[in-house]
């Protein structure tokens, strides 16, 4: 599982459900996992200024992107007892309830899972370079910013 | 020296490119900032992180990389 | 959501992983949510003793079990800003990879859906009364107990 | 009074049944057990908790409710 040269964690436009069901499937001859936990990131149809977001268009710096998942990957292996660890994100267009961050921890005990799982995502929050522009139903923009 | 300089999300609407080589004389972040602030005067008002050959830096870094990128806020998630 | 009356959380035979990816789904059109956060519980092949588990034979106290998890249902609504909740548990026999729980939390915001899905997990693993019988690959069996 | 008794899990193992009605004359818990116990010794070394009608009670309620149950240790999930 924990291979050390960065793999290419984007997609392009929305994960789809198809690909989470059949992440999941995938485990189920991993018999020493007892826990799974799953965070999905969903597009959000934000009003703003009397305006909805229909969707958000995501760039990233791919290589320093990429580098900074493997980063975050080794680290989370280091401090938790992880089985598994699997890391998606969108680039492109993913529109208002579309996924576009999909992260999936798999361990024997579920304590673990749920610290992974948060340290995981607030790390990709704060150190990964991407960058999302939030499209209007008028197609005017603006561009979203973590917090 | 030639560098290439990478820029993202709203620093490139700003820079209407999304990366440019220079010749560089400049020896650090900060000069090398003095430099590009004067070609896109409108950077100035602009929040954003520096990346020299992929990891954040900052402005009294020494200029040793070939890859400088001018990152703004994430919103990775 | 916040249905009052309580429904019946349990499912006969272990969770698919196409009925968990189809709930992921359904929530597209749920578009002020931000993230979801899913727990899933696999029956472990654990070793003990030298003999092996096969499978979880689940049973229930079931009327108390779903008043319970009805309880930790409202709860949970109360304390977090959920979006929405779905739980589901397995009854009969769940063999070793096969899912036999599902948590599954969405909210506007991330910080909540974490903390909202380990309270869940933690307060189904110790107020509701199921049972489960490790079945091992000889037929003898032994009674697990949650840790 | 008569109340339904409730086995579970590795209790039901030792009763060899699931339920079974008893009239009883038995005010408290604590005395209803002894009743149980004397019925199936065995019981004497497991661990189990008790509800009166779908909720927990310990050994000095009053016994007020048609449905008593006896719980080994919680697995779920």
């Amino acid at each position: 599982m924990n291979d050390k040269k960065p793999k290419n964690v984007f997609k392009s436009g929305p994960i789809s459900f198809e690909f989470i069901g059949d992440s999941i499937y995938k485990h189920q001859t991993k018999t020493s996992i007892g826990a799974h936990n799953i965070f999905l990131g969903q597009v959000r149809a934000d009003n703003i200024d009397g305006k909805t977001v229909s969707a958000i268009e995501y760039t990233a710096y791919e290589d320093m992107a990429n580098q900074k998942f493997h980063e975050i990957r080794e680290s989370a292996f280091e401090k938790f007892n992880l089985t598994c660890m699997h890391i998606y994100h969108s680039l492109g267009t993913v529109k208002a309830g579309e996924i576009c961050l999909f992260v999936f921890v798999s361990s024997p005990r579920r304590k673990v899972v749920f610290e992974a799982l948060e340290y995981i995502v607030e790390a990709i929050k704060a150190n990964v370079p991407v960058f999302g522009k939030e499209i209007f139903e008028d197609n005017s923009h603006q561009w979203k910013v973590n917090s | 020296m030639r560098i290439t300089v990478k820029y993202f999300g709203q620093i490139s609407e700003i820079t209407q490119k999304e990366e440019e080589v220079l010749e560089i004389y400049e020896t650090s972040i900060a000069q090398l900032l003095d430099r590009i602030y004067s070609k896109y005067e409108k950077l100035k008002n602009k929040e954003f992180k520096i990346a020299q050959n992929r990891e954040l830096v900052d402005m009294n870094t020494e200029i040793n990389g070939s890859e400088i990128a001018l990152l703004p806020p994430f919103a990775g998630g």
